[in-house]
């Protein structure tokens, strides 16, 4: 029993700092951008209005695949150390977390294909094209660093860099990090690598036919999204943290990198970037595994 | 332990003579096969049973003498294969009683093969099963079916060659040897190594080359895409699960222990060059396996090169020659027997249903055949290895063992193959079953019991699996220690690898999802109520395609569904293929062919090369 | 519209709800007209609607507001009624410069329509031919009070009078039968016309 | 024993008499094979083996002799049934040439079996193409002409060559007994010995069907009626075997050393072997007419047979013998098939033979598994001689090992044209319904059962196949010792 309160306290959480950072992201990009911008909560009202609305599905499947995408993310996030706390104590395995958070993909793309809109189809079948481009050069500098600790799991990665910021990974390997980021910014599917979405051409892909509460529970699938890369990230580079505001502060300064990329790059082309990601950031990241190697 | 190779062999005959009675010879089918799940669950843990038939054939100086044996990794693929073929046998009742073959007979033969395989004591036995099974499948394949020829043809050849190559190589072995029996010749092989370098190779690659023909690895990997698409659907589930692992049991009993016994110099300080070429090979099929099933239109194509980088994924996991790596590649073997019978036995329902296997021509399956659907989407999840379901564990162990090697690029390359059969995985889901259903299929049913209940069956297998991998784990553990390796028993739920702080509880993992599940659906159900509209109500940027005569099925994106991240490979491709090379072979010798007929027709000619063969043959004679 | 206020007492959960709604509007701007030019510089940084969470969607399913932006001819007619049908509830309908009242400089062609509102419940109607950024937002504005009081209703006017507004699509819409396309698609079309309500 | 002498001078008196008989021939004919089988058989159950007969009284090694050895007496057998089941395919009835060219026939492949005399061997042989030439050309048609008029051509070019070889032969040797020119084979220089080999081997390959001797089979083979093509295949292939395994590994081979070691003509008999293989295979492929498939494939098969000779290795050898069964019975079952089958296609073209075999299984079944033991499949004769050969050819120097590659690669090819007539046999088709004679249908199936049955307990027939290695093996003790006592 407390451990379903500890769960279902963590997803709150998650759900909360993710949405946050929703509504903190767009008011930097308005910043950039010369505006006033929303407030910071905005995304809340976002949500708030979504799932008043009455909304509209085609099948059962829609339903069946926005709960499996939600659930894939929470149970994937439940895996993630924060600030070395877990809702259930166990091995933060980093192959698992992998591995979970595809359940999340397939729940979204399934509910998105089910819809039967063509444009929801190109957008996931863009989007999986994408995941292959960006999982790659993501798991090279994720290798380097297990082979380095000698270790798959997250927390004993992130406790490996205990004692100061000279200890992280992040400076410790620094071209790793700047692989990771830049493949970060394909798994949060930002600028320039959103080509999934793209409302001007595929009218937002996958979400085309999503409305009411069904776009509710895909904001929360990516503020929770938001949360787990984000903590990967922050547990990886950033040594983990010693509580948990100063976790939601380094995973926001990793946002913010994101946020910062996003605000000014226009869009590649999908199989642009799929090239881009299987040069640069993999090329990076294999200098960095070599180096580590040997 | 004779009796279950003789229950299949009499069965064949007697449904032989009984070929016209479709159900009773299904039914004998159904029987049979009961018999030999139960005789296997009844040999487990008897390790010490042999059965020897001495003959006077001599060769090499000695009598030969054929023997079985109920060796523990020769049980553990026997037995989970006889589960699945169990169900596949259920499945076939129902599949069966419109078709218009009847490969129960030859099917019951090849199951005969399969155990004398698992069970064969001695590489002569061995053998005498193996090549029984290629020719076998090749009638159960074309099954009379004209156009399914090209394909089976293509496999026979390389079946045979693949025959060929392992006759050499047992010929040898027993001649440098100078025994047949399987164990005793690997250790007598570790020991030729220091002896005869050349020879030691030339065994071991001709070895390697039959079990990787048979198996589909990477220079072999064409023949599953063509034979699946042409037959029969309840036979093919049968083969792409159970079947195509044939290759992989004597490289795990036999060429597994033999390089892994080797002092060979380390290259990067991760592993020999045998190693390495194994996994390369594994890598390389993985890879272009994945690559190849992204780019198919017809399903079964599609999860026959799935099947095909599966194998690269188990040869990767001997390739790091670690026991969690073995260990996951055994698991690997029965995971991928339950997963690939499931996703086959949902194919052949919508094959059944529908008669179709052009992914672009289905869609919107899914609110006729929610069982068949629900089948196929475990499968799928299991496919690509996500957790609860049972593909994952397997895969996890051989990351773990290759990351722990320190071998970089086969687990990228592996990384890169089970992100891809997301890809081709996904675009299988919603071609088939999702998107708007085709005008011509409204009338489409569910498949009867006898077929829906195979297919559950599956998924509650694939659970099982999944979250208690102890029901495969411990019987492995068992097998493995009767062989000699020293593993830890592990626990019902429980996965580990060498790594530090390294172990998974797929139990712990289950609840979590479990629990994501509940917080989802409670988030779910604290929306606003929705509402459910037509399939075909979509935003058409508002234009109406009924209106311009444009059937809903016309919206489902399937065809080309990867096209631009194709077009990056097309040069490749259009450059570089073994199908090609290996057809070429086959065009050119029947090209040669209606030369040598010519040859033989005409009488001018044939005097002419007669007087030269003369002439030749005794100046041969002087000057050799 | 006076007819439309709500009557009943209104909960805290309604106010809440039609606070959030209030706060984020999303919209769809249906670019039929000149009035499309003026909603770029109000989203960018001069005017920045977004401030008042107002963000422009892609499709029906997730937009709140529909603009409509300038004459609508019957062959777009046609695609706003589809889309304005496709958007689920609450909808509101915001209708640009003088076009879309009486026709404005089209007024007498044989192919444009004079009053949208007899096709479609019209929420707000924005003048000015054609309105200014400041007069879009003036209108959004006024919007976000009408479904704080809980007046925009129209999509409520239109299910209750679904056959005015009907009989007005089709008085017109006949004209517009595709030439293209199967002899059947005429007899599809009305089975299946049905089926679009919402 | 005197009495072995009948098996020669009766089908030759009956050759004689059958001009005369018109109708009876049939009878006739039976009634002398079964009197030659059943005389064998006596022979075989008898015990006295071995025996010479000295024809006329005058002993070896200066008159003619007749040998029965454990070889000759089984080579005896395979001839004389052979005959009986050619007979039953011949439903019609049939000129008296026909059976006047049988009847020598039957005379001249028993009398090259039994006969202890270089000369007498080829006079047999000439007798032997003569009664084939007027058998083939038989149907008297453009094609039956032509393919017998190229046999002939050849065969008479090869008898040249073996007549000059027996001559050289008596002019080193001064003898023309087996016995006596195996006892002094030794005193020959390597020279002479080599070119008496080639010049009687090349007239041998013509009978073995090895390339590039072998152009005449397939014309043959095609222009034939199927009681022919089982004589070709049955009687004379199974003779020339035999003439090649005792001029070969008996005759000249010194000191009872086996060929390859004696003389470099080993390896050029390899070479050819496998040439013949390879190109009768890959010849095979392609062919829709399943007679001229079988022709091919039958060329092939010898092609194996005499690479497992070639190779000096007993083992090898016994694989050898092993494929000359398997092959034996095999083709016997195809041919009956193929003739049964074309009957009711009203064609030669396997393409369409579709259907027939779900409407006769029994046939079809027979031939697959004829087709599998050819491949050299487990569980069917021919695998074990395919062991044997491969096994032991691999012990060998480059060559031989070539050779098993080969051999090997073709026998896919093998697979793949053979395995296509069954799937084709089984596919769906139109067929109409066409009575056969019963025997016709259960032959294919007993001789099927044999293959099986050998295949599957290899040691019904490994003793015997033993008991002849040994008398190669011990040649002068087993062989010369019988013809010669005074040595």
């Amino acid at each position: 029993m407390i451990a379903a309160i500890r769960v279902f306290g963590y997803s709150l959480f998650a759900i909360f700092i993710g949405l946050l950072f929703m509504g903190i992201g767009r008011k930097i990009i308005a910043r950039i951008q010369l505006r006033l911008g929303p407030p910071f909560y905005q995304a809340f009202l976002d949500v708030g209005k979504l799932f008043a609305r009455k909304s509209i599905t085609h099948n059962f499947v829609m339903d069946l695949g926005m709960i499996m995408s939600l659930a894939g993310l929470l149970s994937t996030m439940l895996f993630v150390p924060v600030a070395g706390h877990m809702a259930i104590k166990t091995s933060s395995n980093l192959i698992l977390i992998i591995y979970l958070m595809a359940i999340g993909h397939l729940g979204m793309a399934m509910a998105a294909a089910a819809s039967g809109n063509p444009n929801a189809t190109i957008g996931v079948s863009r989007a999986l094209t994408m995941m292959l481009g960006y999982e790659i050069p993501f798991f090279t500098v994720m290798l380097g660093l297990i082979i380095f600790n000698g270790t798959s799991s997250l927390e004993l990665i992130a406790q490996s860099q205990a004692g100061g910021i000279l200890n992280w990974n992040m400076v410790k390997f620094p071209l790793g990090f700047l692989a990771a980021e830049i493949a970060l910014q394909a798994i949060m599917g930002e600028k320039p690598f959103d080509a999934m979405v793209a409302p001007a051409e595929i009218a937002s892909g996958p979400m085309v036919e999503l409305g009411g509460k069904y776009l509710g529970l895909a904001f929360l699938t990516h503020a929770v999204s938001i949360f787990v890369e984000t903590g990967i990230m922050v547990n990886l580079f950033m040594g983990g943290a010693s509580n948990v505001f100063t976790f939601v502060l380094k995973q926001f300064e990793i946002y913010l990198i994101t946020i910062l990329i996003e605000a000014v790059f226009p869009r590649f082309r999908i199989e642009q970037a799929v090239k881009f990601l299987w040069t640069v950031p993999m090329s990076i990241a294999v200098v960095q595994l070599a180096i580590i190697l040997l | 332990m004779v009796e279950i190779l003789l229950v299949p062999l009499i069965t064949a005959f007697i449904s032989d003579i009984f070929i016209k009675n479709k159900r009773l010879v299904w039914f004998l089918f159904l029987i049979s096969n009961g018999y030999i799940l139960y005789k296997l669950y009844s040999l487990y843990g008897k390790w010490d049973l042999t059965y020897i038939l001495n003959t006077d054939y001599q060769i090499f100086g000695a009598k030969l003498s054929l023997g079985l044996s109920n060796n523990p990794l020769g049980w553990y693929f026997a037995f989970f294969s006889a589960v699945v073929t169990l169900v596949i046998a259920i499945f076939s009742i129902g599949f069966n009683t419109n078709s218009k073959g009847n490969v129960a007979p030859i099917w019951m033969l090849i199951i005969f093969a399969n155990l004398g395989i698992f069970y064969a004591a001695d590489w002569i036995t061995f053998f005498m099963m193996w090549e029984l099974m290629g020719w076998t499948s090749f009638f159960a394949i074309t099954n009379g079916n004209t156009k399914a020829l090209d394909g089976a043809k293509y496999y026979l050849a390389l079946s045979l060659l693949g025959g060929s190559s392992m006759l050499i190589a047992i010929l040898l072995l027993g001649a440098y040897t100078k025994t047949f029996i399987i164990i005793t010749s690997a250790y007598r092989l570790i020991q030729l190594f220091n002896l005869a370098e050349g020879v030691f190779t030339t065994i071991l690659l001709l070895f390697i080359m039959a079990f990787f023909i048979k198996s589909a690895i990477f220079p072999f990997y064409m023949w599953p895409s063509k034979v699946y698409a042409v037959g029969p659907e309840d036979y093919i589930a049968f083969m792409s699960s159970v079947m195509i692992k044939y290759g992989i049991y004597p490289m795990a009993i036999f060429i597994v222990p033999v390089i892994g016994n080797l002092q060979l110099p380390k290259i990067f300080n991760a592993g020999n060059w045998m190693q390495y070429f194994i996994g390369y090979l594994g890598a390389l099929s993985a890879v272009v396996g994945t690559l190849l099933a992204m780019f198919q239109t017809d399903m079964k194509k599609l999860f026959a090169y799935s099947s095909v980088a599966n194998m690269g994924y188990i040869l990767l996991g001997f390739a790091s020659m670690s026991i969690v790596g073995f260990e996951g590649s055994l698991f690997h073997v029965v995971n991928h027997i339950v997963l690939k019978a499931a996703i086959f036995l949902s194919l052949a329902a919508v094959v059944y249903r529908t008669g179709e296997s052009e992914m672009h021509k289905l869609g919107g399956l899914v609110y006729k055949m929610p069982i068949t659907f629900l089948t196929f989407l475990f499968g799928i999840i299991a496919a690509a290895g996500i957790p609860p379901l049972n593909g994952f564990g397997s895969k996890w162990m051989i990351i773990q063992a290759l990351m722990e090697k320190k071998m970089v690029v086969l687990v990228i390359s592996m990384v890169f193959a089970s992100t891809g059969a997301f890809m081709y995985l996904f675009r299988a889901l919603v071609s088939i079953f999702l998107g708007q259903l085709p005008e011509r299929y409204k009338d489409v049913k569910e498949v009867p019991y006898t077929m829906s209940i195979p297919m559950i069956i599956m998924m509650g297998l694939m659970l099982l699996i999944g979250v208690v991998p102890g029901v495969v784990m411990k019987p492995l553990t068992i097998a493995l220690d009767a062989l000699g390796y020293k593993v830890d028993i592990a626990t019902w739920t429980t996965l580990s690898s060498s790594f530090k702080n390294a172990t998974i509880d797929l139990k712990i993992v289950f609840y979590m999802f479990a629990m994501g599940i509940v917080v989802a659906a409670l988030m779910y159900l604290f929306g606003n109520k929705s509402e459910t509209i037509p399939q075909h109500d979509n935003y058409t940027a508002g234009e109406n395609p009924i209106e311009w005569g444009v059937d809903a099925d016309k919206f489902n994106y399937s065809y080309s569904f990867y096209q631009p991240f194709k077009e990056m490979f097309d040069p490749l491709f259009e450059r570089i293929s073994i199908d090609r090379f290996f057809s070429s072979i086959g065009k050119n010798f029947e090209y040669i062919s209606p030369t040598i007929q010519g040859l033989y027709k005409r009488g001018e000619g044939a005097v002419l090369l007669f007087s030269i063969g003369v002439l030749l043959f005794i100046l041969g004679g002087w000057i050799l | 519209m006076e007819d439309l206020k709500a009557n009943d007492k209104r909960s805290y959960i309604d106010n809440l709800i039609d606070f959030f709604r209030k706060r984020s509007i999303w919209m769809l701007h249906y670019c039929t007209g000149c009035g499309a030019v003026e909603l770029p510089p109000s989203m960018t940084s001069r005017w920045d609607i977004e401030r008042f969470g107002i963000v422009p969607m892609a499709t029906p399913r997730q937009a709140d507001v529909l603009l409509v932006t300038g004459y609508v001819s019957l062959k777009t007619l046609k695609r706003i009624i589809k889309i304005y049908e496709q958007m689920p509830e609450p909808k509101w309908v915001l209708a640009f410069g003088s076009c879309t009242v009486n026709g404005g400089i089209y007024w007498d062609s044989y192919n444009t329509i004079t009053n949208l509102a007899e096709y479609i419940p019209v929420d707000i109607t924005v003048s000015g031919c054609m309105p200014r950024p400041e007069a879009v937002i003036d209108a959004l504005q006024t919007l976000m009070e009408m479904i704080q009081s809980g007046e925009g209703g129209a999509y409520k006017k239109y299910k209750e009078n679904y056959e005015y507004y009907k009989k007005n699509q089709d008085r017109v819409l006949r004209k517009t039968a595709p030439i293209l396309g199967s002899s059947e698609t005429e007899s599809i079309y009305q089975e299946k016309e049905g089926n679009y309500e919402t | 024993m005197n009495s072995i002498v009948f098996l020669v001078v009766i089908p030759i008196i009956a050759a004689f008499l059958s001009l005369f008989l018109g109708k009876v021939n049939k009878l006739i004919a039976y009634i002398v094979t079964i009197f030659n089988l059943s005389f064998s058989i006596v022979v075989l159950v008898s015990g006295k083996i071995p025996f010479n007969v000295a024809i006329g009284g005058w002993r070896a090694p200066y008159g003619i002799n007749f040998v029965v050895s454990d070889i000759t007496i089984f080579f005896l057998l395979l001839i004389n049934v052979a005959a009986v089941l050619s007979l039953t395919t011949i439903k019609e009835h049939m000129e008296y040439q026909f059976y006047a060219f049988y009847f020598i026939l039957l005379a001249a492949t028993n009398g090259m079996v039994l006969t202890g005399d270089i000369f007498n061997f080829y006079l047999f042989t000439e007798l032997t193409t003569f009664a084939i030439g007027g058998l083939v050309a038989y149907k008297r048609d453009r094609l039956a002409t032509g393919a017998s008029l190229k046999y002939l051509i050849l065969s008479s070019t090869a008898s040249t060559f073996s007549l000059a070889a027996i001559g050289l032969i008596y002019k080193t040797l001064g003898t023309l007994n087996f016995a006596d020119i195996a006892s002094k084979i030794s005193n020959l220089n390597k020279a002479s010995l080599s070119l008496i080999l080639i010049l009687f081997i090349s007239s041998m390959l013509v009978e073995l069907k090895i390339f590039p001797f072998n152009i005449w089979v397939v014309k043959a083979y095609d222009a034939s009626i199927p009681a022919v093509n089982l004589f070709l295949h049955g009687m004379v292939s199974t003779a020339g075997v035999y003439g090649a395994i005792r001029i070969l590994l008996m005759v000249f081979s010194k000191n009872s050393i086996m060929l390859s070691q004696s003389s470099n003509i080993a390896n050029i008999l390899i070479l050819l072997a496998f040439i013949t293989v390879i190109i009768s295979e890959i010849g095979a492929l392609t062919e829709k007419n399943l007679i001229k498939v079988l022709a091919f494939s039958s060329m092939a098969q010898l092609g194996i047979f005499l690479f497992g000779i070639s190779l000096g290795n007993y083992e090898a050898l016994k694989g050898a013998f092993y494929i000359v069964i398997s092959n034996y019975f095999a083709k016997f079952v195809m041919f009956i098939v193929a003739k049964n089958y074309s009957v009711i296609a009203g064609s030669r073209n396997y393409e369409d033979m579709k259907g027939l075999g779900r409407k006769y299984p029994g046939l079809a079944i027979a031939f697959t598994i004829s087709a599998l033991s050819l491949m050299g499949m487990p569980f069917f004769a021919g695998f074990w001689g395919k062991l044997s050969i491969v096994g032991n050819a691999l012990l060998m120097d480059k060559i031989a090992i070539i050779g098993v590659i080969i051999i090997l690669i073709s026998s896919v090819i093998e697979g793949v044209y053979y395995l296509r007539i069954s799937h084709t046999f089984f596919s769906d088709g139109n067929i109409q319904d066409t009575k056969l004679s019963r025997i016709n249908c259960v032959l294919p199936i007993i001789l099927a059962a044999v293959i099986l049955i050998i295949g599957i307990y290899p040691n019904s027939i490994e003793n015997i196949i033993w008991t002849m290695i040994n008398e190669i093996q011990n040649t002068p003790e087993k062989y010369i010792q019988v013809i010669l006592p005074l040595k």
